[in-house]
């Protein structure tokens, strides 16, 4: 069995439930153990780096700081907006030694070396696909629109995480379980983010475009792996589509949900009951 | 404040030389007062009344942080990370943008305040909290309850257990 | 304490690449510690290691000897033999407990005009850190002194 | 009488040698070189255990040069000095007969230079446990501690030159020492003087040098000045993968090069 | 004794702004050996030289410092005025108190120090400087011109036409390069090809001139007037001397579906071509890679047809020595290409294409005749965008510079595309114009004013396609970055022009230097454009930078102006800069023990064994001998010497140590 560092945040206790849990049923079906950072914290998200850097960079370094003394090498971090600043955070950090000092200080924990940070694609690359031919029992076969969003890619330098514009892993992915990744320009392109409550009619206006262009182009389904993109393209479907007087039925899946639903697992099992926008299997 | 952000955080606006690359692919560009190209040469004028509009508008708030700009920057100019130091300049000297400061920051603080107290954001508490900065009583009021029903909205918060550490976080950087 | 200290450093560098790569620092007034003083060679080739003794134990604190990158020597060569014959004396020097800090060996292009810049004032400011290099000047004043 | 002695009577007899350079008693049990040009010196060789000094270094000397052709008694460092000094063309193929005692003790007779370079083939040198122990631990100090103790090794050197004098690569009519325009290096024993005589005589052995070790046998203060060279020749072998002394051909590790050598320390 | 002049120059104030020359002067007085020291506004100026001069009959000076700009610079200068006073050149030296010092330190004591510590280590220098003669070498009066585009051939024409013989080494099959592929040129609009043409045609046909196509420099050693090259040209397939060009074989290929590199993909072509009509030579070759023969082992179909026996499939590369006295670079630039864009959707949209690839769309003799028509569908697009700046300016994509030619030849497709397609609207997306040329800037003003094309003063952010569209997104800066979105039909992207593939192994193999971008270094930016580092090798064209037409003529006519002043002497004479080993008196002869390491070391092959002998003939010692007239003086083989035997003129042994010395000893 494998064992992995792993977290959280605060999303997938909350709004994006679904996503933990069919992270969760993926590791138990792929026989990989997900051990959480003991006693983590947020990560601070958009609101910390908007309003104090040095807090911005103490939240993520604490947890960093937890993995490591937990002896984790690698942490899987399903939500993308926590991989970004926990990437960043660590990539600053171990820049700027002087910036390191006085975040250590602040937080009265030390690290050492930097750890790897794994996004969820990344996870399934090195850890799922590789044995997921064998298990797949209904493949995906659908046409599939493959959403991005900023925080997986960006900023590149520092993630390097797949290429910068028009990015395909999640499309690769998405073809082994059989389905037909669309051709569409607005994979990267923001869909609001932390916006989503304070200006929900911004929100509406970016996901609206994003839910526009992914269906006239033909996709049954659009998959993320951001718990942010899933919020304000599933949750906040009612004010995208009266925005746009049109009622778009788009489902929205975690890429994890929609592995789980090619092996074989049930609704529990990926949460998919849970989406605001019915999925129909 | 050109200058100031050489020094704080290595960002020298003045090697932006208006393409207008950012603003182009910026995704709320149509809904900022000043475009992000627009920002960059208020910065380089040193013109101190320029900069105070800056710290006053909504577009320093409006930036999602989407990093677009910086990604198809051709001189690599740091954008986002000027926003950010932007709304940090913006707090520290009061001059928050009004209809801003009724949502977008007060979410932010509520946000924060969250974590604060709990180490982790917890979405019920937050958002009433925040319903009470804003006074948007009415905001997401037929959306919470379905989000209920799904089970995505727990009643309760989880908490860091080490609370005094998060604490100790928070209280360097009041102080 | 050392903030006074202003060392002595001696560049030993080629005609062809470093040289002109430091004419073009002037040219384009990019400024730099007036600390390094150059010596013209035709090509790092030419440098004698015994050259980086004669610097020390004449009061230099620091040493650079910098070259075309690999591959733009104008003498096709000269560098590629200087670069072998520094890591072999480097390591002599490690192992004799010389300290091997105040040397910087470096490649500077003739359009790396600023790179030159960068490496006197790197190269300064560590020797700086260093403080000025009594150790081997000791065993030089011997002489005067016996 | 052993073969060793057999052999060089026989090429005395013939006129094949003038003279064989070998071993013989000394005094108080120690060995000592030995110059057989007759019968009656060649029953006096001996070779064993204790005969591990390089003789490479007799055979251009100005007395010895003039009786070519020569025979050697050859030790495996021998063997490497004389290949050695084939390379930078100071023995010419047929100037020298080697009579190399192999581990078991027989003696393999090489008239010409190629048959050297097949004994040396089953060879893999070997520096001294005691040595690498020493290498060692002076690679584990910390530099400040490697000057102290190169330093007051130093104090003590006299600049006799008996390390220059051993060295069987040490064949130059006139040093880089003696060159005095410009005065390179101090004449005076102090210890800066010694130190750059030191480091000048490793580095010019960089690439050449056979790890013979006989530098340091000749210190009279005992120096262990041989380690400067055998270190450099231990870095050379794992940087560059050469070693000095195995085959004619082999150029100077620092007289060639390639493009791809690794440059890490520059910055 | 040393009697030694010092000369201090202000260079008006460029020194004396941060140096106190006069006090430098004053402490070189002092200096041992020293017997006159002075400081002067210009020293470089006929005054200044003057002053030098009077000095060395005056004082009957033995050595020279003259503390000024970079010896890189004036030495030259300063060791004419010194021979011409008498005195043997090589007893001058400069310290370079300009570049490396007074503009790179601030004002103050430290940098008066400097000064004049640089100034003290070159008069111990200078003291140990002996006389030294130059040396004499041949020159050989044939040039070699690489590359074959616009440059290439005005320079071969020029040499040959001076009366001397030219090599002229093309890559391609045919010469002719990036200009015969253009349509119309700016700012005259006159037609690219029917001004190339004819210089073509005169190549092949001059006397002087020796034409290899498909071929490359293999090597290349030797030094000014004496280089020797080997030219590696490529098998063709097709025995020159036999082909009449008829071209029959080329219509009965059956592989005839290759992109063709001349219609840059816009159109095909066969397996055994010929690039385009008006090629220079006008004879086929075959492209092995796609050769249906070469591939399979089976066809032979142009064989069989070829009325004479031209085709010849077991033709191998063939390598030509040939020896030169100089070299002429031409080997232009190429545009930026597949995979920099992708957020332009280059290479993914087939109608987002390259500005060459437009000339080709707008060229009569290009594969829609001239018609504009974008790639996909073949329809005449209503809205194109031009987009400037596509990768130049770009220091996130590598390319800090400026292209140069892309405005230019933007506003021109503007214009052309406004000429063939009335009804249509031209969009550029521009930085800056920069149009500074003659009739330039009218030519731009001209395509705004009288051809309509809308210039928006911003950069794209990117594009994508939707229902057979390219939605072209980008801000016009010009109203507070107001995005603009344009549903374009085709999308020409003025791509930067960058140097050639191969340009960097090319300079390598010639010495020559070249900057980040693989463009080749002049030897000084303004006063020595044409020449490179390496005496006698020269540049003509884009080779060295992006150039327009007119610039890469002019460099062209530059380069062959200064190859022309070469061979108008039958001599050369070469700096005495060279290696030496030592000789003694018997028995010694020399401290040289013939170790021959240094025979190794040396890049140029100059050294050699000499052996000495005695009276009988009998050999008595062998040592190393240097070859002055191959030695180039990199003295490499000087420090390696371990005994000290070999030296270098110039830079002894003595010299470098005295510097050293001098340097730190105040």
């Amino acid at each position: 069995m494998t064992k992995l560092g792993f977290y959280p945040g605060c999303s997938l206790e909350g709004t994006a439930r679904e996503y933990n849990e069919s992270v969760m049923s993926l590791a138990t079906l792929f026989d990989i153990q997900l051990e959480q950072v003991p006693d983590w914290n947020c990560c601070g998200a958009t609101a910390a780096h908007n309003l104090n850097k040095i807090l911005s960079l103490s939240l993520p370094a604490r947890i960093l700081a937890q993995a490591e003394k937990a002896g984790m090498k690698e942490i899987i971090v399903p939500c993308a907006a926590c991989y970004s600043r926990l990437s960043v955070t660590q990539h600053e950090l171990f820049e700027n030694s002087e910036l390191k000092k006085q975040v250590e200080e602040v937080m009265d924990m030390t690290l050492s070396s930097p750890i790897r940070i794994l996004n969820v694609v990344q996870f399934i690359q090195e850890f799922i696909l590789p044995h997921l031919s064998e298990k797949i029992v209904k493949p995906f076969d659908k046409e599939v629109a493959c959403y991005y969003g900023c925080l997986l890619v960006r900023p590149h330098d520092i993630l390097q995480f797949d290429r910068l514009e028009d990015p395909q892993t999640i499309d690769r992915i998405m073809e082994q379980l059989g389905a037909k990744p669309i051709d569409w320009p607005f994979k990267t392109e923001c869909c609001g983010a932390g916006l989503s409550v304070s200006r929900t009619d911004l929100v509406a206006k970016l996901s609206g475009k994003i839910v526009k262009e992914a269906t006239e182009r033909g996709a049954k389904a659009i998959i993320t792996a951001c718990p942010m993109c899933h919020a304000n393209l599933d949750m906040r479907r009612s004010a995208i589509n009266s925005y746009l007087a049109k009622k778009y039925d788009v489902p929205v899946l975690y890429i994890t949900q929609a592995i789980g639903m090619a092996c074989g697992l049930n609704n529990k099992q990926t949460g998919i009951y849970r989406h605001l926008v019915k999925v129909n299997n | 404040m050109n200058n100031e952000l050489d020094i704080h955080i290595g960002v020298n606006p003045a090697r932006c030389y208006q393409c207008g690359k950012c603003s182009a692919g910026c995704p709320l560009a149509d809904d900022m007062d000043f475009t992000s190209n627009v920002v960059m040469r208020m910065l380089q004028s040193e013109d101190e009344s320029l900069d105070k509009e800056l710290l006053q508008s909504q577009a320093i708030w409006l930036c999602a942080s989407c990093e677009m700009c910086i990604s198809r920057c051709p001189m690599e100019i740091d954008i986002p990370k000027i926003m950010d130091y932007l709304r940090q300049q913006s707090i520290a000297k009061g001059l928050q943008n009004k209809s801003a400061n009724k949502n977008i920051i007060s979410f932010h603080h509520s946000f924060l305040d969250m974590i604060r107290f709990t180490g982790r954001s917890y979405e019920i508490g937050m958002i009433a909290d925040y319903k009470l900065r804003s006074r948007k009583l009415l905001q997401d009021l037929t959306l919470a309850p379905k989000m209920f029903l799904k089970g995505k909205l727990p009643l309760f918060p989880e908490m860091v257990k080490d609370r005094k550490n998060i604490k100790r976080i928070f209280k360097h950087i009041d102080t | 304490m050392e903030n006074d200290f202003e060392p002595k450093i001696v560049a030993f560098v080629c005609n062809w690449c470093t040289y002109a790569g430091a004419d073009l620092t002037g040219t384009s007034r990019i400024k730099y510690s007036p600390n390094v003083k150059i010596i013209r060679f035709p090509c790092t080739g030419r440098i004698d290691f015994m050259l980086l003794l004669k610097a020390f134990s004449n009061g230099a604190d620091g040493v650079i000897v910098s070259g075309c990158h690999p591959n733009d020597c104008h003498y096709t060569s000269g560098n590629f033999h200087a670069r072998r014959r520094w890591v072999v004396f480097r390591t002599l020097l490690d192992f004799m407990g010389i300290d091997i800090n105040r040397i910087t060996f470096t490649w500077v292009s003739a359009a790396e005009g600023a790179k030159w810049a960068e490496v006197v004032n790197t190269t300064a400011s560590k020797i700086k850190e260093l403080g000025p290099y009594e150790a081997y000047r000791k065993i030089t004043n011997e002489i005067w002194e016996s | 009488m052993g073969a060793i002695n057999e052999i060089a009577a026989r090429l005395l007899e013939t006129g094949e040698a003038k003279v064989v350079i070998g071993y013989g008693e000394g005094s108080f049990g120690s060995v000592r070189p030995a110059f057989a040009r007759n019968q009656e010196e060649a029953e006096k060789l001996i070779y064993d255990k204790r005969c591990t000094q390089n003789l490479a270094m007799y055979v251009y000397k100005k007395e010895i040069s003039p009786l070519r052709k020569l025979a050697i008694v050859a030790n495996v460092s021998t063997l490497r000095g004389i290949i050695r000094l084939a390379s930078e063309n100071q023995i010419k193929n047929g100037d020298i007969i080697t009579l190399y005692i192999n581990e078991l003790g027989e003696v393999i007779e090489c008239k010409a230079l190629s048959e050297i370079e097949i004994c040396l083939a089953e060879i893999t040198p070997e520096i001294k446990p005691e040595d690498k122990e020493l290498i060692d631990k002076l690679d584990a100090m910390t530099p400040q501690e490697r000057w102290n103790f190169w330093i007051s090794e130093m104090e003590s050197c006299i600049k006799c030159y008996a390390c220059r004098q051993a060295c069987p690569l040490c064949y130059c009519t006139q040093c880089a020492v003696e060159v005095n325009q410009p005065q390179w290096i101090p004449v005076a024993a102090n210890t800066s003087g010694n130190l750059e005589w030191h480091i000048t005589r490793a580095m010019h052995l960089s690439g050449r040098c056979v790890e013979c070790g006989q530098c340091g046998e000749a210190c009279p203060v005992n120096i262990p000045i041989h380690l400067l060279p055998i270190k450099l020749a231990e870095e050379i072998k794992n940087i560059y993968g050469t070693v000095s002394g195995m085959k004619i051909q082999e150029s100077n590790t620092l007289s060639t090069f390639k493009p791809d050598d690794k440059e890490n320390f520059i910055g | 004794m040393a009697r030694i002049g010092v000369f201090i120059c202000h260079c008006g104030e460029n020194i004396s702004a941060t140096v106190d020359c006069a006090k430098v002067s004053e402490l070189a007085a002092g200096l041992p050996g020293v017997v006159y020291s002075t400081d002067y506004k210009y020293m470089c100026s006929d005054p200044g030289q003057s002053k030098i001069k009077e000095a060395i009959r005056e004082h009957n000076l033995t050595g020279v410092v003259v503390s000024a700009c970079s010896p890189r610079m004036h030495e030259p200068t300063f060791r004419k005025a010194c021979a011409e006073a008498g005195l043997n050149p090589y007893l001058c030296e400069m310290a370079n108190i300009r570049e490396h010092c007074s503009w790179v330190h601030e004002k103050g004591d430290a940098t008066t120090q400097k000064a004049f510590d640089l100034t003290r280590t070159l008069v111990e220098k200078v003291k140990n400087n002996h006389p030294l003669e130059s040396i004499k070498v041949p020159v050989n009066k044939t040039a070699i011109v690489i590359g074959g585009g616009v440059a290439g051939i005005q320079a071969s024409l020029d040499i040959a036409n001076g009366g001397h013989q030219v090599i002229l080494v093309e890559k391609q099959p045919s010469i002719g390069g990036h200009m015969s592929q253009l349509s119309e040129t700016f700012p005259t609009l006159d037609c690219s090809q029917c001004i190339l043409t004819p210089r073509m045609v005169e190549v092949a046909q001059h006397p002087n001139i020796t034409l290899y196509t498909c071929s490359e420099i293999e090597s290349m050693d030797g030094f000014i007037g004496n280089f020797n090259v080997k030219i590696r040209k490529k098998a063709k397939s097709v025995n020159e001397k036999l082909c009449t060009g008829c071209g029959l074989c080329t219509t009965k290929c059956p592989t005839k579906n290759i992109p063709s590199e001349f219609e840059q993909g816009l159109a095909n072509r066969t397996a055994i071509y010929v690039p385009f009509p008006q090629a220079v030579p006008n004879k086929p070759v075959i492209d092995r890679a796609n050769c249906r023969y070469f591939l399979t082992g089976k066809c032979k179909v142009c064989q069989k047809l070829c009325p004479t026996g031209a085709i010849d499939f077991e033709q191998e590369d063939e390598i030509i020595d040939v020896k030169a006295g100089a070299i002429v670079l031409a080997t232009g630039f190429e545009i930026k290409n597949t995979d920099f864009f992708p957020e332009y959707g280059y290479g993914k949209y087939k109608d987002v294409i390259n500005g060459l690839q437009f000339e080709r769309l707008a060229s009569a003799s290009g594969p829609t005749q001239g018609a504009i028509r974008r790639p996909s569908d073949g329809k005449t697009p209503e809205k194109v965008v031009f987009i400037a700046c596509a990768g130049s300016r770009d220091p996130a994509k590598g390319i800090p510079y400026c292209s140069k030619i892309c405005c230019m030849y933007t506003a021109k497709h503007a214009m052309l595309y406004k000429h063939k397609v009335h009804e249509g609207t031209p969009y550029v997306f521009y930085m800056d114009i920069r149009a500074a040329g003659k009739n330039y800037d009218e030519f731009t003003r001209r395509a705004i004013e009288e051809d309509g094309a809308k210039y928006i003063r911003g950069r794209v952010s990117n594009i994508y396609e939707k229902d057979g569209k390219l939605i072209v997104r980008g801000a016009d800066t010009l109203l507070g970055g107001k995005p603009v979105e344009i549903d374009a039909d085709m999308v020409v992207l003025a791509t930067a022009a960058v140097s050639c593939d191969g340009s960097e192994s090319l300079a390598q193999k010639l010495h020559v230097s070249y900057d980040p971008y693989k463009f080749f270094a002049e030897a000084h930016p303004k006063l020595k454009p044409v020449e490179t580092n390496t005496a006698g090798i020269y540049l003509a064209g884009a080779c060295q930078a992006p150039k327009d037409i007119p610039e890469s003529v002019a460099a062209a006519s530059g380069a062959a102006a200064k190859v022309i002043c070469l061979f108008s002497n039958d001599e050369l004479t070469r700096e005495p800069i060279v290696a030496k080993v030592n000789r003694m008196p018997p028995p010694i002869f020399s401290t040289c023990m013939g170790c021959e390491m240094c025979i190794s070391i040396c890049p140029y092959q100059a050294i050699d064994k000499e052996n000495i002998t005695n009276r009988n003939g009998e050999v008595i010692k062998t040592i190393a001998k240097i070859n002055p007239g191959l030695c180039q003086g990199c003295g490499t083989c000087v420090a390696f010497c371990k005994s000290k035997s070999i030296d270098l003129e110039g830079y002894s042994n003595k010299q470098v140590y005295e510097e050293v010395l001098a340097l730190l000893n105040n």
